[in-house]
């Protein structure tokens, strides 16, 4: 898809996710964009330059009514236009779960096909604020168990490009959902306008033959682990799935087939996190390759504390991964050498 | 808002009276024959009539063009026969065949004819007010002047999103007209336990809009007032809240029985109205009514007005005929528009 | 728990309820009850009868507002009642989903423990109802994910009535998630009004040697199959979790432990359900029991159709999970005797 | 609502006067503090002042009994105090300190003290309203003459849950005072942008309660209001919906930074008001405007409010040292509190 001339250009991740808007919107006038605080630029949507380019009716800031904010993008959509929705914050999302799960994702079903529903919603987590309970969540494995939805995660700036694209050109309703954490980190990313990356489709981050090591919405915490552990003698695959529905499990699975041990980071609190689907369908579709059990390392099943030493410890660390993952190692070569 | 003439007063034209009346008898008698294939068990689901409330259905809806919306509630029949849906795949999609217009996938609460601008009921309350004031944002983006009619129940009135999409509207004077039929009860409960106001178009006054509560029984009356709101939404003078005041004949859904009286008990049940409420309705029925001013102002004869009723039991025979005579859908169905893209083979379970 | 007379008497599910609500409310004044059509009793909860006994005051038709349902609920929560609220069903709760999330589970780690939250929630689900996909939601898997709810799921007049009764005397909000078409299912259950399953303890319906089966919310779908797989000689332990969260994990590896194989029917959708934990669960402490693939039967990932020949397919039936346990026993036995 | 007496005729009581004083001042002062320690990096996470909005905090709940109750916003360190919480374990909290009131947990978006009424704070808009509802039902229930003060901003007006709990507490008549604190913005957008109503009161008539918009720089007047609304609960009369117009003179929150003027382009960001909008307001401050009355009317000496300012400060430097001085939390507080039971030993998992 990328353009011949392979040519790129340095932005973060939050300039990543401006420049794919304002692109799609140049491709596309039925492409408009709302959200909280967009006409002030504050909530990482470039809202000000957007207005200046694209005019106020198709950049605006909608009455604070997260429910109403999705309801309206599905009339829009049904009509031919493609909303973009910011939720700015996963907490806020939920106020539009009624939208987002009753009738964004089935209007198309419900009418037999008569509705579209092309919308993008973006919901970020704040993992590193010490905002409390109340601006902490990370709920994609809610909408990971609704049919008809879309899930993608960027995690660098290259695949919030390639994503982002993907998203709002898709004819389902897609959730975009990012960390915050990542918005200043800065890397090339391709030039072409049609740098798309297809929502569906792993990345294997870093190869490796011991264990295979996906990160859930945890790029870099894994890859540290995955450095560490390489210091010890570990050679850990490491795959960012980039979409969470639909999942490329065929790469996973290829992924455990080489190297027979599975973990899996993952931000989410623990109990059915999107590790725990991924565990599920390796336990089964991969059984045979397995030569230990699948870890999980996740964020317990607590609230987010505010007090920030015990904040910056409540979500899954390289520590926590390395120990993991060593543990497990350990213990299977250990079980091989008994049973050989 | 200030109505001009009074229903009264105006001139009627006799092609709009029938065309009201052709379109009342219409959702009657559809309601009334589907309910015959439905107990004797001929096809499953609840089932909501708009039996006396004919003319909340029609009155707002018989002179909006093809390009103007409708969206629905879980009583949605009369929506969407008085918006022009052809009756056949109606009848067929509240039976679930697969000649339905939503494939069957639907069903009673959820129908929508995306052919005639009805873009689709919901069976959660105020589901698809959010989709009203979208629609009506693009015909605002799109330059038209399109409206769009938000029908709505009495039970709707306290739920969050009644609020955010009235505010939204009128904040950027969207054309949305929101309908309220108020039938008096949410199932059992009637509107005045729950409600703070006791004239639920008072509350346009917190959105700035105009509020009208209007004789829901009478069609006329209600026409008039509508015409007025949706030349202002035309106008780009933004949305109107309108409380029609309706009931409801039957029963809450067609197979519920619940007892009559409010202090009648029956097993766990309790009565919740007053089976001389419902004859005091009755006795003003749209219908009726309508007749009553056709022929007095002798717009037509009471036996052109039976030759309507007799098309219209036939047209009507007919579509529920159509929907017994088709099929059930095959059960690939199910792979199919969850999303953009069927269900791949390899990821479709077994499931017979 | 049980009085020592071990009297019983036989009632519907839906009677079990209700006796089990009024009897919480004869035993503490502090226990208080709203939902839709609470006063003509038409949602299953006897209110027309719990009116006549305690008065209009602790039993009450709420205004149709889902989510300020939950909301007050916190808040006479927060000084000492304990409100039982009926949503009545799945779909409708997504309406509350804000209240449920981001408040009830969570005030009491916020405020530092200040906060008590004892409510019960009640969610119904429907699914043989012909209803269409707003009325056929199965939503256990999203609240799952988060902290401080717990989740029951009863499944017989017995332990519905033994699992109302820990809800509403526990301290936590807990969710009560059942299927509206057990409502006239009969069966004895025990007099004692002290009568209690606790919560976080599964039960084993039915034991066998060759394969355990998990049943998520379809018990009468996995009993059924679990008779027909011994007629082909295929003996199946049924366990029913009954508690959601906590889960009782422990019952589950022990029959794991014997049986070597799972199989886990669960009426949720397929991605992110129940089913997916439970399997993640027992892929990581269970992984050396096994010796067969862990498979799911749920329903797919697609919206409910209305039309009855389709949605009478769609959710696990006994046939499918029939299936699915004869083909991984056969497979692994398979696999075994060549390995042996 | 029809207020007797006008604030200005009202003969105001010395010891009432200098308390609000006091408050206010008390407030002024603890913000700024601890915007010191939060600038140096002492401690994490947003901090939402309501430097400028004292009167607001102070009006309403100086009255108050330690059995009425009061419900948050993400700016709440003010409501706090107003409602008489002790300062060090609000500084301490605030910071995510093990002697804060949540134990750290909950931080400066989540402050709640339960021993003086303070039911807590929601950082989710609107999210206490319901909490605020379910309180005074409570009080109905217990049969006392409680009542409960429910803040919130104009950033709220539009979300779902406000029309929600209003006409819940309307109809059942509960005790509760809807207190919005316009200062003008949520965040960077403009009430009068997004809302359909210019004065945000008159929604009230949507509840049929009564409803009315004040000078909230004037600590006096909406003292004056909120008694009788609050005179009106304890009386069993209602909810009343009072909207305190006032100002935030620093941005949103401390940390964040945004051009002035409403075509100032910084990088990404757009100021959103101008320097003499603030100027304006700031010429109305509420502490000044208290102290002026006080003194012109004799009630105290300006050396007398000097001692009641220099006696908070020296209370607010000790609050903030004691967090200073405090301890972090112990990792084990990530495992209580999220159920009744802490999690079980072999539940947890290692996290260091
Ligand atoms: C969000 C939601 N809550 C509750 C219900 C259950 N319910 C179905 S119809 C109904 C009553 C609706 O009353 P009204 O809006 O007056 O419409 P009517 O049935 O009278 O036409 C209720 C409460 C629902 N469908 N959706
Ligand atoms: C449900 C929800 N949506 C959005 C936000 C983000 N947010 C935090 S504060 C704020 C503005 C609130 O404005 P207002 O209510 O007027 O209070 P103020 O900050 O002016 O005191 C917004 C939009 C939130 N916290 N919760
Ligand atoms: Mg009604
Ligand atoms: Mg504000």
């Amino acid at each position: 898809m990328e353009r011949t001339d392979g040519s790129t250009h340095k932005v973060t991740f939050i300039e990543a996710r401006m420049e794919a808007v304002a692109e799609e919107m140049r491709r596309d006038p039925k492409v408009i964009t709302w959200g909280e605080d967009m006409r002030s630029g504050l909530m990482g949507f470039g809202g000000a330059s957007l207005i200046d380019e694209f005019g106020a009716h198709r950049v605006f800031d909608p009455p604070i009514s997260e429910n109403a904010m999705v309801g309206v993008a599905v009339g829009v959509a049904a009509l031919g236009y493609r909303p973009i929705v910011n939720l700015c914050v996963a907490n806020f999302a939920t106020y539009a779960f009624d939208q987002i799960v009753n009738q964004a994702s089935r209007v198309r079903y419900l009418f037999g096909g008569q509705a579209a529903s092309p919308l993008t919603v973006h919901i970020g987590m704040n993992t590193a604020l010490a905002g409390g309970a109340h601006h902490t969540d990370r709920t994609y494995p809610m909408l990971m168990n609704v049919p008809g939805l879309k899930i993608v995660t960027p995690t660098t700036p290259r695949n919030a490009r390639g994503l982002w694209k993907a998203a709002i050109r898709d004819d389902a309703p897609v959730i975009v959902y990012d960390r915050a954490m990542l918005s200043a980190r800065k890397e090339e990313v391709p030039d072409d306008p049609d740098f798309v990356i297809p929502i569906g489709q792993a990345e294997i981050v870093r190869e490796g033959t011991d264990v295979t090591l996906v990160s859930v919405v945890c790029r870099d915490e894994t890859t540290r682990a995955a450095k560490k552990l390489a210091e010890v003698g570990i050679s850990a695959e490491v795959i960012d799935p980039l979409s969470l529905v639909p999942l490329d499990i065929d790469t996973i699975l290829a992924s455990v087939e080489k190297t027979g041990r599975l973990v899996i980071a993952d931000v989410a609190n623990d109990t059915n996190s999107a590790a725990s689907h991924i565990a599920a369908l390796v336990a089964d579709r991969g059984y045979r390759y397995l030569r230990a059990p699948i870890r999980r390392v996740c964020t317990p099943d607590v609230h987010i504390p505010h007090s920030r030493p015990l904040e910056s410890v409540v979500f899954p660390t390289p520590a926590r991964i390395v120990r993991e993952v060593q543990t497990l190692v350990e213990a299977s070569d250990a079980l091989e050498l008994v049973v050989r | 808002m200030s109505w001009s003439v009074s229903w009264r007063e105006r001139e009627w034209d006799k092609d709009l009276l029938l065309e009201m009346y052709r379109l009342m008898v219409r959702i009657r008698h559809f309601e009334d024959e589907g309910e015959v294939y439905l107990r004797r068990g001929d096809f499953s689901g609840p089932y909501h009539a708009s039996i006396g409330q004919e003319a909340a259905c029609v009155g707002p809806l018989v002179s909006l063009r093809g390009t103007d919306y409708v969206t629905g509630t879980h009583r949605s029949h009369g929506h969407q026969i008085a918006k022009g849906a052809p009756l056949k795949t109606l009848a067929a999609e509240i039976w679930g065949r697969r000649t339905g217009v939503c494939k069957g996938k639907g069903g009673s609460m959820h129908v929508a004819d995306f052919s005639v601008g009805a873009l689709g009921a919901s069976a959660l309350l105020g589901g698809a007010m959010g989709i009203a004031t979208g629609a009506a944002l693009a015909q605002k983006l799109d330059g038209t002047d399109g409206v769009v009619v938000c029908y709505f129940g009495d039970g709707v009135v306290n739920e969050g999103t009644f609020h955010e999409t009235l505010n939204w509207a009128a904040t950027w004077k969207l054309p949305v007209i929101f309908l309220c039929e108020n039938n008096q009860y949410a199932v059992t409960m009637w509107y005045g336990d729950t409600t703070s106001v006791d004239v639920l178009s008072k509350r346009a006054v917190a959105y700035d809009i105009p509020g009208r509560t209007v004789d829901g029984m009478n069609a006329l009356q209600l026409h008039h007032v509508c015409e007025e709101a949706i030349a202002r939404a035309r106008a780009g003078e933004g949305p109107s809240l309108i409380e029609a005041m309706t009931y409801r004949y039957k029963e809450h859904s067609t197979r519920l029985v619940m007892p009559t009286g409010v202090k009648k008990r029956e097993g766990i049940l309790r009565g919740y109205r007053e089976s001389a409420e419902i004859e005091a309705w009755q006795q003003r029925d749209p219908i009726i009514v309508l007749a009553a001013t056709i022929v007095g102002q002798e717009h037509a004869s009471e036996s052109e007005l039976d030759r309507i009723e007799q098309e219209e039991i036939a047209q009507v025979r007919d579509a529920w005929q159509f929907a017994a005579d088709s099929d059930w859908p095959d059960v690939e169905e199910i792979w199919t528009d969850t999303w953009p893209e069927p269900v791949q083979a390899d990821k479709r379970v077994e499931l017979i």
